[in-house]
C-alpha cells in the first residue's frame, strides 16, 4: 500500500491536470475538484500512513499509545479540505456565471481581457519627430 | 504586551468585517465602521513597527502553545513593514472607495471583504507558522477572488476565471509543498524547520526538492515569469478602487513569503536555487516591462508593471546580499504605495473622463493640474528616477548587484527601468499631454455620472492619492528612514539565529 | 457461570453469521443490478436488499462489539438506512416515471395510463414502454 | 419537488438532524466530529427541506421569527417598551394574536446573520486569555463535568462558533443558488 | 408517539443511573438492554392506568415489525432466488392502490414500508392522496387485485390498527 | 547652500500659485530667486579665489554613503555663477516671451526645478548626490521640451530627450556605482585623490565607458546628439538655457569633474578625442544645411559642445584652459542667440530664414545683441569668442597626438561658425530689405534687455579678461589639473600665428557665407545618409522595441487558459526534474514488492476502481453522470482516509463531496450538455503533460516516503491532548485549540466564499445578453 | 491472523467485488436514474466497508462515519433527482 496510494495520487494528479487543460468550462471545475483531491490525498500520503489506528485517546488512558495515527496531516488536511470546498464551490458558481454572461462553453472563447485591442492601437505606439503638427 | 500588539493586526480587521456583516444592509454604519477599523488598523500597525523596531522580535505563541507545537505569531522588522503598509494601502483605498466605488458592489460586501482581506494580508506577513501562512493565503486569495468577481460585468467574470484557476493551482502547490515539508522534516513551525534544515542530517536534496515547490506556489502569487500570466489578464478588470489593492498589495505579500521562505528555511543548496532566481528574476523584468510597453490602457501597463517590478524584487533574493536583500524590501514597500497609488489615479481619470484606453483620453494635464502633478510623482518614483522612492531601491538593488558581481542581472535592471520610463511617459503623453479626444459613449455616460454625483466626489477621490504621494515622497525625499529599517530587516533576515531564539524561547 | 463462558468465541460466531448474510445479501443485490432488466425492478428490487444486507453487517457489528454504546451506534445506522432508503427510492423511482424512463417490455402498466394523462406526461404508451431485456 | 412522502419524510428528519449534528459538535472533542461536521449535518437537513419545498419556504419555516408589535409606537423606543415586546411576545403570544393594536410583524434572520454570530464567536473565545496576560486564544477550562456537554471551556465556544458558520455559509449559498 | 418517545427516553435515563450507581450487574449490552426492557415494560404497563390507547399499541407495533422483518426477509430470499436463478419469475405491473389511510404520516409510512420491502416501490402519490401508485414484481397480470389485497390486507391494516 | 536648494524646490511648487496672485508679474519672484542665488554665490567669491574649497554636509541617507554633500570649488563656482546668472535673466526673459500663457506658472515651476537641480549638479560633493540631481536636469527637461504639450512632435521630442538622456543616467549610475565601489567611497573630494587607484583597476574600462555614456548623452555628443535638435520643440528661453548654457553642458562639467580621476589614460584621451572630434564635424556640417533659425543653433552647440569634449579630451593645461574660455563664450553667444531667435520668433511668427529679411529697423535693440553675439561667435576682436578661439588654436596645435586633425576639425568648425555668425547677425538684421518680414508683436524690454545684457557681457569679458575671469578660470582649471594654476587671459597677443589663423578664419567664413545658398541645394543630397544616422537607429528601435513587445505578448498572453496553465506545469516539471537531476536523490525501488504483497484486497479493488472511474468522467457526455463519479471517487477517497485511521477527514469529505454535489446540481441545471472542444493533437499533448505531472508526483511522494519522518508534534500531541487540551480526538484538539487561528482563518475563507457565491449570484452589473 | 478476521477480510472484499460491480452498472447506464441507483448502492456498500472495518480493528470511532454518511447518504439521490426534476420542468 506504501506504493499504491502514491500511485494513486499520481493517478489523481494527471487526470485533474488533464481536465484543467480542456477548453470546457465543466471539464475545468471538474479538473480543479479533483486536482483538489489529489492535494489533499497527497497531504495525506505524505505524512505517512498508518492502517487502521486514529489519534484518539482511548478512553481508559490519558496519553495515547503507539501506535496511533499522526493527528498533524489529518488537522492539516481537514483545514485543506475545507478551504478547498469554499474555493471550489466559489469556481463552481463563477462558472455558472460565466457561462449566463457569455453564453459559450469554450474557454477559449475568453481571451478578451488580456489581449491588446488592436483598435485601441493609437499614436502613442508609432512615433513621428516631423516638427509639424 | 506584545501578546496584545500582534494579534491586533488581525482582530481590528476581522472584528471590523464581523460588525460590518452584523449591518450587512446598512451601508452608513459599515463605513463609519470602516472608518474606525482603518485607522485604529493603521496605529495599530505603525505602534507595532515602533516596538519590533525599537525592542527587537515580537512573538506570541497562540494559544499559549509552546513554540513547533502551536502556532506562533512573529514581528520582525520586515513583516510590521509590510503590515503597516498594508495598513496605509488599506486607508487609501478605503477612502478612495467612499466615492469611487459604485454603491451596489458597497452593498455586497466591499467592506467586509477588504477588512477580511486585510487581516489575510496581516496574517501571512505575521505568522511564523508554513500551514498557518497557507490559511492567510487562502483568506486573501478567496478575499481576491471574491472582490475581482464583485459586479460580475464580463471583463471581471474572464478575468477571474483564469484569476481563479491558476491561483487554485498555485495554492495547491503550495499545500504539496507544506506537506512535503512536514514529511521531510516533521514540523510546520517556521523557525524549527530553520534548525532543522541546518542540522547535520538534514536531507539536502529532498529540501531542496520541497522549495521548488514553493518557488513554483509564491512564484505564481508574486507573478514571476512565466508563471505570471493570470495578473495581466485579470488586475485591470475590477473597478478601480478593488483593482488598486490588489495590483498594489497582493503580488508583494507573495514575495513576502518567498523572501521570508527563502532566507529561513531553503538555505541550502543555494548554489542551485540562486541561479534560477537569477535567471527568473532577469526574465520578469524584461517580460513584463515588454507586456507593459506595448500595451494601450492605463490599467494594462499598470497591470504588466508589476510583473516587471517583481522581477526587481525577486532580484533581491537571487543576488542574496545584505544589500541587495534590503533593496528588495525597500522596493517592496515602494512599489505598494506607488502602483496602488498609479491604479488609485487611474481611477480618478476613469471617474472624470469614462475611459482608461489611452487612444480616447487626453487632454488632463489641462483641466487637472494637481492630478497631473500626482501623476507625475508616482509615474517617475516608479520609473527609479532619483529623488523619487523607486530610485532608491534601485540603487541598492544595483549596489548589492555590482558588488556580488552579478553585472549583467544589473544590467538588464538598468536597460528594464529605461523602458519603464517609457512606458510611464506613454501615459503621460496620452492621459495628459494630448489634446482631448471626442468623449465616446461609455465616456459621456460615466462624466454623466460622476456629474451628477456628489460635488465633493472629486475632491475625496483625490485625497487618498494625495495621501499616498505624501508617504511615496516621504520615503524618497528622505529615504533614510525607510532604509535604513529595510537594512536592519535584511540583517534580520539573513541573521537567522535572532528568529529562532525569539519564536523557541532559546 | 455466565462468566465462565467464552463469550468472545459465541460473539465471533454469531457476528460471522450476521456478517456474512449481511454480504451474501449486499453481493446477491448487486448482481441482480446487473442482470435485472429495467430501471424499475432494479429500485424495487436490489436497495432494499442492499438496505437489508446493511443491516445484517451492523447487527453483527452491535453484537460483536456489545457495547451499550455501539449497539446504540448500530441502532442508530439502522433506523436512519431504514427510513432514508425508501424515501431516497421513492423520490429516484418518481422522478424516472416523470422523466419516462422506459419499462420492461413485460410490465403491465394498464393502471398507470391515467396517472400519466393527468400528469401530462403521457403521448403514447409506447414512448414508455420501450422493447427492452 | 412536490412529493408528499418527501415532505413528510424532512418533517421528521429536521429535528433529527438538528438533534444529532448538535451532539456531534459537542462530542467532538472526544470523538470523531465537532463544529464543522456538525455545522453541515444541521445544514444539510435544512438543504433537504429547500429541495422538497424550496428556499422561500424554508426560509419562512425555520429562519423568519414572527412576532408581534404595538401599532402607532409612538416617540421613542426605550428600554422598557423593547423589554415588554420581548416578553409579551415569548409568554403572552395567544393574547397578542388578539389584541387589535398588536399587530404581527416579521423578521428574516439572514443566514449572513448566523455566520457573523459563528465568527464572532470563534474570534471571541480566544480573546479572554489577552484579558489574563496570556496570549490569543488561550484556552480557559471551567473546573467541572456536564453530562452531554462535557468539559467546558472557551475552545468548546470555538467550537461552536465553527458550528454557526458553517450552518450559515451553507444555508447562505443552497438558499441564493436555490433561488436562482 | 409522544408517550412512547418519553417512555423510552425516561428507561434510557433509568438504566444509565442504574449502571452508573449500583453495581448490581455487569455492564454489557446484553445486560443493559435486558435492564432498558425490564423499565420500558414497567413504565408501559403503568401506562394502562392512564392511556388505553398507548397501552394496546405495543403489542402491536410489535407484532407489525415482526411481521415487516418477515415480509423483508422472504422477499429478499425470493428475488435472491430470482437473480441467482437464470430465467425471471416475475410479473412486474404498476398498480393503483385506492387509500384507506388518510393523514400524511400514514401515508408516508405505507409507502416507507411498501418501498423497503423487496419487489414494490412506491411511484407516487395522487394529489387528492386516494391513490397511490407502485410498482411491484411479483403481480398477477390478469388479477391485479390480489396484489392490492395482499398490501391491503398485510401493511395498511396494521398501519391503521396502530394509529387509531 | 541646502538653504538655497530647498528654497528653489519651494520656490518652483508655489509657482503655479504664485502665477494665480501675481498674474504677470509673476516672472519677479521667480527671477528674484537666481539673482539671490548668485549674489550668494558671488559672496564666496573671495574665499574660493583665495583657494578655499566650502563644504557643507547634510545627512540624507547616511545608511547608503549618500549625502546631501556640498562642495564648492573653482569649478563648482564658475559653473554655478553661470547657471545663476544666466538663470535671472531668463526668468526675466521668460516672463516678457510667455507673457499671457494660461501655463505661465507651471512653466517657471518645471525651469526653476531645473535651475535647482542644475546648482546641485555643480555643487554637489557626492556622486550619488551629483546623480539625484543630474537626473532632475533630465526631468525637469522633459517637462519643459513636452511645454507644448498638444503637439505630437512636441510631444516625441520630449520623449526622446528623456529616453536618451535618462538612457545615459542609467549607463552613468551604472558607472557611478562601480566608481563607488573602486574607489571605496562616494565623496568627490576623496575620489579625487584616488585617480590612480581608479585608473588601474581592471574595472576602469567599463566605467569609465558607462560614465561617458552618461555625460555623451547628456551634452549630445554623437551618435547620441539627435536629440538636442529636436528638443528645440521647447520654448525658445528654454532652449537658450538648457540646450546652449546649462544642461547639455552638465555633461561638460561632469567630464571636467571626473577628469582627474578618470582622466589621464589613452582610452579616456582617445574617446573623448574622437568623439568630440566627429561631433564636431557633424555639428558645423548640419549646420550648414537648415534654415530654421533654432536648428541652425542647435547644431552649432552640437559642434561647440564637441569642441569642449575634444579639449577635455586632450586634457593638457592648454586645453583645458581653452575649455574653460570657450565654454563661457559660447554659453555668451549661443544664449543671445537663442534669446535673438527666439525675439525674431515672437515678433514675426517664424523662424524660417528665407522668410526673414530686414528686421534691424524695427527691433534694434535685438539686432545690436544678435551683432554682439555673432562678433564674439565669428571671434572677433575684441570680442570674449576671439579669446576662445586663440586659446583654441592653441590648443589644438600644442597637442601631442593627432595635431593635424585635432586643428583642422577646431578650424573647420570655426569656419562654420563665421558664416553662421554673419547670417545670424548681420544679413537678418542689417542687409537692406524691399520688403521686410511683417511684424507681429512689438518687444517689450523683457524680451530685448536680456540678450542685450548678455552680449554686452561676452564684449565686457572680452575687453577685460583679467581682470574679470581669469581669476574664476584659473581656479576652474585647479581643479581639474590638481595643480595650481598661473595662466593669464589677454586680449591681445601679439600678431602670430595663431592670430594669422583666426584671420584665415573669418575669411575663409565669410566665403563659406558667400557660397551658403548653394550649399543648401547640395544638402538635400546628403539626406539618405542622415536617414541611416543615429535618428534613424533611435527610431527603428523605438519600432523594434514596440512591435517586438507586442508579439512576444500576444503571443505569450494570448488569453487561452489552457496554455497559460500548460507554461505553468511544464515550467514547475522542468524546475523539479532540473532540481533532481542537480542534488540527485533517488529512489530506491527495492523491498517495494514487499509493500504491494501487503497491501489488502480491498485496497486494491479501490484503486482499481478509481482508475476506469476517471477515464469514463474524461468520456461521458452527460454532465450529470460526470458529477456522480465525482462523488464516487470522493466517497472512495474518504473510504481510504477511514481505512488510514482518519475518521474526522473522512466524515468531512464524504460531506463535502455530498454538499459539492448538491452545490452543482443546484447550480448547473442549466448549462448545455457537453461538447468535445479539443482537437486530437491537443489532446495528446495534454495527455502526455498531464501523465508526466501525475508520474512526477508520484515520484516525489515515494521519494519523500522513502525516508523517515521523525515528527516531534505527533508525540507531543499525543501525551497533551488530553492532559493540557482535555480532548481525546486530537484532531478536534488541534483545531480548536493547537491551531485555532487555522480555523478561524479556515471559517474566514468560508464566510467570504459565501459572501463571494452571494454576491456573484445576486449582483450582476452590465449583464448584456 | 484468526479465522474471525480472516471471515471480516472475505467479508470486505466481496463488499469490494460489490462496488465494482456497481461501477459497472454505473457505468453501463443507460439512464440517469440507474446510475443514480447505482451511486445510492454505492453509498450502502460503502457503510458496509466501513462497518466490518470498524470489526476489523476494533475501533469503535469508525462507525461514527458511517452513522454521518447514513444520515445524509441519500442527500446525493435526492439532489440528482431534484436536478431532473428541475431540468425537465
Ligand atoms: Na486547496
Ligand atoms: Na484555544
Amino acid at each position: 500500500m506504501e506504493i499504491l496510494l502514491p500511485i494513486l495520487v499520481g493517478i489523481l494528479f494527471a487526470s485533474g491536470l488533464y481536465l484543467i487543460l480542456h477548453r470546457h468550462f465543466f471539464k475545468l471545475i471538474l479538473g480543479i475538484i479533483i486536482f483538489g483531491l489529489a492535494t489533499n490525498l497527497f497531504l495525506f500520503v505524505i505524512g505517512r500512513l498508518t492502517r487502521g489506528n486514529t489519534a484518539i485517546i482511548d478512553d481508559d488512558v490519558t496519553i495515547a499509545s503507539e501506535p496511533f495515527a499522526d493527528p498533524v496531516p489529518q488537522a492539516l488536511l481537514l483545514t485543506a479540505i475545507v478551504i478547498g470546498f469554499g474555493i471550489q464551490a466559489f469556481a463552481i458558481v463563477l462558472i455558472k456565471r460565466v457561462y449566463q454572461a457569455f453564453g459559450t462553453n469554450d474557454l477559449d472563447d475568453l481571451d478578451k481581457t488580456d489581449k491588446i485591442h488592436e483598435e485601441l492601437l493609437s499614436e502613442g505606439n508609432t512615433q513621428k519627430y516631423d516638427q509639424q503638427d | 504586551m506584545q501578546h496584545i500588539l500582534l494579534v491586533l493586526p488581525l482582530l481590528i480587521p476581522l472584528y471590523g468585517a464581523i460588525a460590518c456583516l452584523f449591518f450587512w444592509r446598512k451601508l452608513g454604519v459599515q463605513r463609519v465602521i470602516g472608518v474606525v477599523t482603518q485607522l485604529s488598523l493603521c496605529a495599530a500597525s505603525a505602534y507595532l513597527l515602533y516596538k519590533t523596531d525599537t525592542t527587537g522580535i515580537l512573538t506570541t505563541q497562540i494559544g499559549n502553545w509552546q513554540a513547533p507545537f502551536g502556532i506562533t505569531l512573529v514581528s520582525d522588522i520586515f513583516s510590521s513593514l509590510m503590515v503597516l503598509s498594508s495598513a496605509i494601502v488599506g486607508i487609501a483605498v478605503f477612502v478612495f472607495s467612499l466615492r469611487g466605488l459604485s454603491n451596489a458592489r458597497q452593498l455586497f460586501g466591499y467592506y467586509p471583504l477588504l477588512l477580511l482581506l486585510q487581516m489575510g494580508v496581516n496574517g501571512v506577513c505575521l505568522t511564523g507558522d508554513l500551514f498557518n501562512l497557507f490559511v492567510w493565503f487562502e483568506v486573501l486569495l478567496i478575499c481576491c477572488f471574491v472582490l475581482i468577481a464583485l459586479g460580475g460585468s464580463k471583463p471581471q467574470l474572464e478575468g477571474s476565471i483564469k484569476y481563479v484557476t491558476i491561483n487554485f493551482l498555485a495554492s495547491s502547490f503550495l499545500l504539496t509543498g507544506i506537506g512535503m515539508v512536514y514529511g521531510i522534516l516533521g514540523s510546520l513551525n517556521m523557525a524549527e524547520l530553520a534548525v532543522l534544515v541546518r542540522s547535520a542530517e538534514a536531507n539536502h536534496g529532498l529540501i531542496t526538492l520541497a522549495s521548488i515547490f514553493f518557488l513554483v506556489a509564491f512564484g505564481i502569487k508574486a507573478a514571476i515569469f512565466p508563471l505570471f500570466f493570470w495578473l495581466p489578464a485579470s488586475y485591470h478588470t475590477p473597478p478601480i478602487g478593488i483593482s488598486a489593492f490588489i495590483a498594489g498589495l497582493i503580488t508583494k505579500v507573495g514575495l513576502y513569503a518567498l523572501v521570508r521562505l527563502f532566507t529561513l528555511v531553503f538555505v541550502l543548496n543555494q548554489d542551485i536555487l540562486l541561479p534560477i532566481f537569477l535567471v527568473l528574476s532577469g526574465l520578469t523584468m524584461v517580460i513584463g516591462v515588454l507586456g507593459a510597453a506595448s500595451q494601450v490602457d492605463f490599467r494594462k501597463i499598470l497591470s504588466f508593471h508589476i510583473v516587471s517590478q517583481i522581477g526587481y524584487m525577486l532580484m533581491g533574493l537571487a543576488i542574496f546580499t545584505p544589500m541587495a536583500i534590503a533593496g528588495s524590501i525597500y522596493f517592496v514597500i515602494h512599489n505598494i504605495l506607488v502602483k496602488t497609488c498609479l491604479f488609485l489615479i487611474s481611477g480618478v481619470v476613469y471617474r472624470t473622463y469614462g475611459s482608461f484606453a489611452l487612444k480616447k483620453l487626453g487632454g488632463v494635464y489641462l483641466q487637472q493640474p494637481l492630478l497631473s502633478l500626482l501623476f507625475v510623482i508616482a509615474a517617475f518614483s516608479l520609473a527609479g528616477i532619483p529623488p523619487f522612492s523607486g530610485f532608491w531601491g534601485k540603487f541598492m538593488l544595483a549596489k548589492g548587484g555590482l558588488e556580488a558581481g552579478n553585472y549583467g542581472l544589473v544590467a538588464t535592471s538598468l536597460g528594464v527601468s529605461l523602458i519603464t520610463i517609457f512606458s510611464m511617459t506613454k501615459i503621460w503623453n496620452e492621459v495628459f499631454w494630448k489634446k482631448k479626444p471626442a468623449p465616446t459613449e461609455e465616456a459621456a455616460r460615466v462624466i454623466a455620472e460622476a456629474n451628477t454625483a456628489h460635488i465633493g466626489v472629486l475632491r475625496l477621490l483625490h485625497l487618498p492619492v494625495v495621501v499616498l504621494i505624501v508617504c511615496i515622497l516621504f520615503i524618497g525625499l528622505y529615504a533614510e528612514p525607510l532604509v535604513n529599517l529595510a537594512l536592519r530587516a535584511s540583517e534580520q533576515l539573513l541573521n537567522t539565529e535572532s528568529y529562532v531564539n525569539a519564536v523557541l524561547h532559546k | 457461570m455466565l462468566e465462565k463462558l467464552d463469550l468472545l468465541l459465541v460473539r465471533e460466531i454469531i457476528s460471522s453469521i450476521f456478517i456474512l448474510t449481511g454480504v451474501a445479501f449486499m453481493l446477491i443485490s448487486t448482481i441482480g443490478l446487473l442482470r435485472f432488466p429495467d430501471f424499475y425492478i432494479r429500485m424495487s428490487a436490489i436497495t432494499k436488499g442492499a438496505t437489508l444486507g446493511v443491516g445484517l453487517i451492523l447487527m453483527g457489528l452491535g453484537i460483536y462489539f456489545n457495547q451499550p454504546s455501539m449497539l446504540l451506534k448500530v441502532l442508530v445506522i439502522v433506523s436512519f438506512t431504514f427510513i432514508t432508503a425508501p424515501v431516497a427510492a421513492h423520490v429516484i423511482g418518481r422522478t424516472a416515471v416523470q422523466n419516462k424512463i422506459p419499462f420492461w417490455d413485460r410490465t403491465n402498466l394498464k393502471e398507470l395510463e391515467d396517472y400519466l394523462q393527468k400528469e401530462d406526461l403521457s403521448e403514447k404508451e409506447s414512448d414508455i414502454k420501450v422493447k427492452k431485456g | 419537488m412536490k412529493t408528499l412522502i418527501l415532505a413528510v419524510a424532512i418533517r421528521i428528519f429536521i429535528p433529527l438532524f438538528v438533534i444529532f449534528s448538535v451532539y456531534i459538535l459537542f462530542r467532538g472533542h472526544n470523538h470523531p466530529g465537532g463544529g464543522f461536521i456538525g455545522g453541515l449535518i444541521c445544514a444539510i437537513a435544512f438543504i433537504f427541506h429547500i429541495m422538497a419545498h424550496g428556499p422561500k419556504d424554508t426560509a419562512y419555516t425555520f429562519f423568519t421569527i414572527k412576532y408581534f408589535r404595538k401599532a402607532h409606537q409612538t416617540g421613542r423606543s426605550s428600554v422598557s417598551s423593547v423589554l415588554v415586546l420581548v416578553y409579551k411576545n415569548l409568554f403572552r403570544k395567544k393574547e397578542l394574536q388578539a389584541a387589535p393594536d398588536w399587530l404581527p410583524r416579521q423578521w428574516r434572520v439572514d443566514p449572513i446573520f448566523i455566520i457573523s454570530c459563528g465568527l464572532f464567536l470563534a474570534a471571541t473565545s480566544g480573546v479572554f486569555g489577552l484579558f489574563l496576560q496570556q496570549p490569543y486564544m488561550s484556552a480557559l477550562w471551567a473546573d467541572m463535568y456536564l453530562p452531554v456537554f462535557g468539559k467546558p471551556g472557551t475552545p468548546i465556544l470555538f467550537d461552536l462558533g465553527v458550528y454557526l458558520l458553517v450552518l450559515g455559509v451553507v444555508l447562505k449559498i443552497t438558499f441564493v443558488m436555490a433561488e436562482e | 408517539m409522544r408517550i412512547f418517545l418519553i417512555h423510552s427516553g425516561l428507561s434510557f435515563l433509568i438504566a444509565y443511573q442504574f449502571f452508573k450507581l449500583t453495581d448490581l450487574l455487569p455492564y454489557n449490552a446484553v445486560t443493559a438492554s435486558g435492564v432498558f426492557i425490564l423499565f420500558f415494560m414497567t413504565l408501559w404497563l403503568s401506562s394502562a392506568l392512564y392511556s388505553r390507547s398507548y397501552f394496546r399499541k405495543i403489542p402491536i407495533a410489535i407484532e407489525f415489525i415482526i411481521f415487516f422483518l418477515k415480509e423483508v426477509v422472504v422477499a429478499n430470499l425470493r428475488i435472491a432466488y430470482d437473480i441467482i436463478t437464470p430465467s425471471y419469475l416475475m410479473k412486474p405491473a404498476v398498480i393503483a392502490l385506492p387509500l384507506d389511510v388518510k393523514t400524511d404520516l400514514e401515508i408516508t409510512l405505507l409507502s416507507c414500508i411498501i418501498s423497503l420491502t423487496p419487489g414494490s416501490l412506491t411511484l407516487d402519490v395522487r394529489e387528492d392522496k386516494q391513490v397511490m401508485y407502485l410498482h411491484t414484481l411479483y403481480a398477477e397480470h390478469d388479477n391485479l387485485d390480489k396484489i392490492k389485497h395482499t398490501i391491503k390486507d398485510g401493511f395498511e391494516r396494521r398501519i391503521l390498527e396502530l394509529t387509531t | 547652500m541646502l538653504i538655497i536648494i530647498l528654497a528653489g524646490l519651494f520656490l518652483a511648487f508655489s509657482a503655479p500659485l504664485l502665477y494665480k496672485w501675481l498674474g504677470k508679474y509673476v516672472y519677479v519672484p521667480m527671477a528674484l530667486y537666481p539673482l539671490a542665488a548668485f549674489v550668494y554665490f558671488s559672496s564666496y567669491l573671495t574665499d574660493v579665489l583665495g583657494g578655499q574649497t566650502i563644504f557643507a554636509i547634510h545627512r540624507w541617507a547616511p545608511s547608503l554613503n549618500i549625502n546631501l554633500h556640498f562642495y564648492l570649488d573653482g569649478l563648482s563656482l564658475f559653473f554655478v555663477l553661470l547657471v545663476t546668472g544666466f538663470g535671472t535673466l531668463i526668468m526675466t526673459y521668460a516672463g516678457g516671451y510667455l507673457k499671457g500663457d494660461p501655463l505661465l506658472g507651471r512653466f517657471y515651476m518645471y525651469l526653476t526645478l531645473f535651475m535647482v537641480a542644475m546648482t546641485g549638479v555643480v555643487l554637489s560633493g557626492n556622486i550619488f548626490c551629483l546623480f539625484v540631481f543630474w537626473e532632475m536636469t533630465s526631468l525637469s527637461s522633459y517637462l519643459l521640451i513636452g511645454y507644448k504639450h498638444d503637439k505630437a512632435g512636441s510631444r516625441n521630442s520630449a520623449l526622446q530627450a528623456l529616453l536618451v538622456t535618462g538612457g545615459g543616467g542609467l549607463a552613468l549610475m551604472g558607472g557611478l556605482l562601480l566608481l563607488g565601489a573602486v574607489g571605496q567611497t562616494y565623496t568627490i573630494s576623496d575620489l579625487l585623490n584616488r585617480g590612480d587607484l581608479v585608473t588601474s583597476h581592471e574595472l576602469y574600462l567599463p566605467l569609465m565607458v558607462l560614465i561617458l555614456i552618461g555625460a555623451f548623452t547628456k551634452s549630445a555628443q554623437f551618435p547620441f546628439h539627435f536629440w538636442l535638435p529636436n528638443a528645440m520643440a521647447a520654448p525658445t528661453p528654454v532652449s537658450a538655457y538648457l540646450h546652449s548654457a546649462t544642461m547639455v553642458k552638465a555633461g561638460i562639467y561632469l567630464l571636467a569633474r571626473f577628469t582627474p580621476v578618470l582622466g589621464g589614460t589613452d582610452a579616456w584621451q582617445y574617446t573623448l578625442m574622437a568623439v568630440g572630434g566627429i561631433t564636431t564635424l557633424l555639428g558645423a556640417l548640419l549646420a550648414m544645411q537648415h534654415t530654421d533659425l533654432k536648428a541652425i543653433l542647435a547644431y552649432t552647440t552640437i559642434s561647440a559642445l564637441g569642441i569642449l569634449v575634444t579639449m577635455t579630451g586632450i586634457g593638457s593645461e592648454p586645453a583645458l584652459q581653452a575649455m574653460l574660455v570657450f565654454l563661457l563664450a559660447h554659453a555668451l553667444y549661443k544664449g543671445t542667440l537663442f534669446l535673438v531667435a527666439g525675439n525674431v520668433d515672437h515678433a514675426t511668427g517664424t523662424r524660417e530664414l528665407d522668410q526673414l529679411r530686414g528686421l534691424g529697423r524695427s527691433m534694434v535693440p535685438t539686432g545690436v545683441a544678435a551683432s554682439l553675439a555673432a562678433l564674439s561667435m565669428a571671434g572677433v576682436l575684441p570680442f570674449f569668442g576671439f579669446i576662445g578661439k586663440e586659446l583654441l588654436y592653441e590648443a589644438a596645435l600644442a597637442a601631442t597626438t593627432f595635431k593635424a586633425l585635432l586643428f583642422a576639425v577646431s578650424f573647420f568648425s570655426g569656419m562654420v561658425f563665421v558664416a553662421i555668425a554673419i547670417v545670424l547677425g548681420f544679413k537678418l538684421f542689417w542687409q537692406a530689405s524691399s520688403r521686410p518680414t511683417p511684424m507681429l508683436h512689438t518687444m517689450s524690454p523683457a524680451l530685448y534687455l536680456p540678450p542685450v545684457i548678455i552680449s554686452s557681457v561676452g564684449l565686457l569679458f572680452g575687453l577685460f579678461p583679467a581682470a574679470l575671469v581669469t581669476p574664476i578660470l584659473r581656479r576652474a582649471a585647479e581643479a581639474m589639473l590638481g595643480v595650481e594654476q598661473l595662466f593669464e587671459l589677454a586680449l591681445w597677443h601679439g600678431f602670430n600665428l595663431v592670430l594669422g589663423i583666426s584671420m584665415l578664419t573669418l575669411l575663409l567664413g565669410y566665403g563659406a557665407y558667400r557660397y551658403s545658398n548653394r550649399l543648401h541645394t547640395y544638402a538635400p543630397r546628403l539626406n539618405p545618409l542622415y536617414k541611416l544616422g543615429p535618428q534613424r537607429i533611435y527610431e527603428l528601435g523605438l519600432e523594434g522595441l514596440l512591435n517586438g513587445a507586442t508579439k512576444l505578448t500576444q503571443k505569450l498572453q494570448n488569453g487561452y487558459l489552457r496554455s497559460y496553465i500548460f507554461i505553468i506545469i511544464s515550467t514547475f516539471m522542468v524546475l523539479v526534474v532540473w532540481v533532481l537531476a542537480q542534488t540527485g536523490p533517488v529512489l530506491d525501488l527495492s523491498g517495494r514488492w514487499q509493500e504491494i504483497r501487503n497491501a489488502r484486497l480491498y485496497e486494491l479493488v479501490l484503486i482499481v476502481l478509481l482508475v476506469p472511474a476517471l477515464l469514463f468522467l474524461f468520456r461521458t457526455r452527460s454532465r450529470l453522470t460526470a458529477i456522480a463519479i465525482l462523488g464516487m471517487v470522493g466517497y472512495s477517497i474518504a473510504l481510504f482516509y477511514i481505512l488510514f485511521g482518519a475518521p474526522d477527514v473522512a466524515a468531512t469529505q464524504l460531506l463535502i463531496e455530498t454538499l459539492t454535489v448538491v452545490i452543482f446540481v443546484l447550480i448547473l441545471h442549466k448549462l448545455p450538455e457537453f461538447r468535445f472542444l479539443s482537437s486530437r493533437i491537443q489532446k495528446v499533448k495534454y495527455m502526455i503533460v498531464a501523465g508526466l505531472f501525475g508520474c512526477l508526483m508520484t515520484y516525489v511522494t515515494l521519494l519523500v516516503k522513502q525516508y523517515p519522518l521523525v515528527s516531534g508534534l505527533k508525540a507531543y500531541y499525543g501525551e497533551n491532548s488530553y492532559l493540557q487540551g482535555y480532548g481525546r480526538n486530537m484532531v478536534n484538539v488541534i483545531l480548536v485549540d493547537f491551531r485555532s487561528l487555522d480555523t478561524l482563518g479556515e471559517t474566514t475563507v468560508l464566510a467570504v466564499a459565501a459572501i463571494g457565491i452571494y454576491a456573484m449570484l445576486k449582483l450582476k452589473l452590465d449583464n448584456e445578453h | 491472523m484468526n479465522l474471525f478476521s480472516v471471515t471480516l477480510i472475505i467479508a470486505i472484499g466481496a463488499l469490494s467485488v460489490c462496488l465494482v460491480l456497481t461501477a459497472i452498472r454505473f457505468a453501463l447506464g443507460p439512464t440517469l436514474p440507474d446510475r443514480i441507483t447505482a451511486f445510492d448502492l454505492f453509498v450502502a456498500n460503502v457503510i458496509g466497508i466501513i462497518a466490518i472495518y470498524t470489526e476489523l480493528t476494533g475501533n469503535a470511532d469508525f462507525i461514527d462515519v458511517a452513522i454521518i454518511l447514513s444520515l445524509f447518504g441519500f442527500l446525493g439521490s435526492i439532489s440528482f433527482a431534484y436536478y431532473l426534476m428541475k431540468t425537465t420542468r
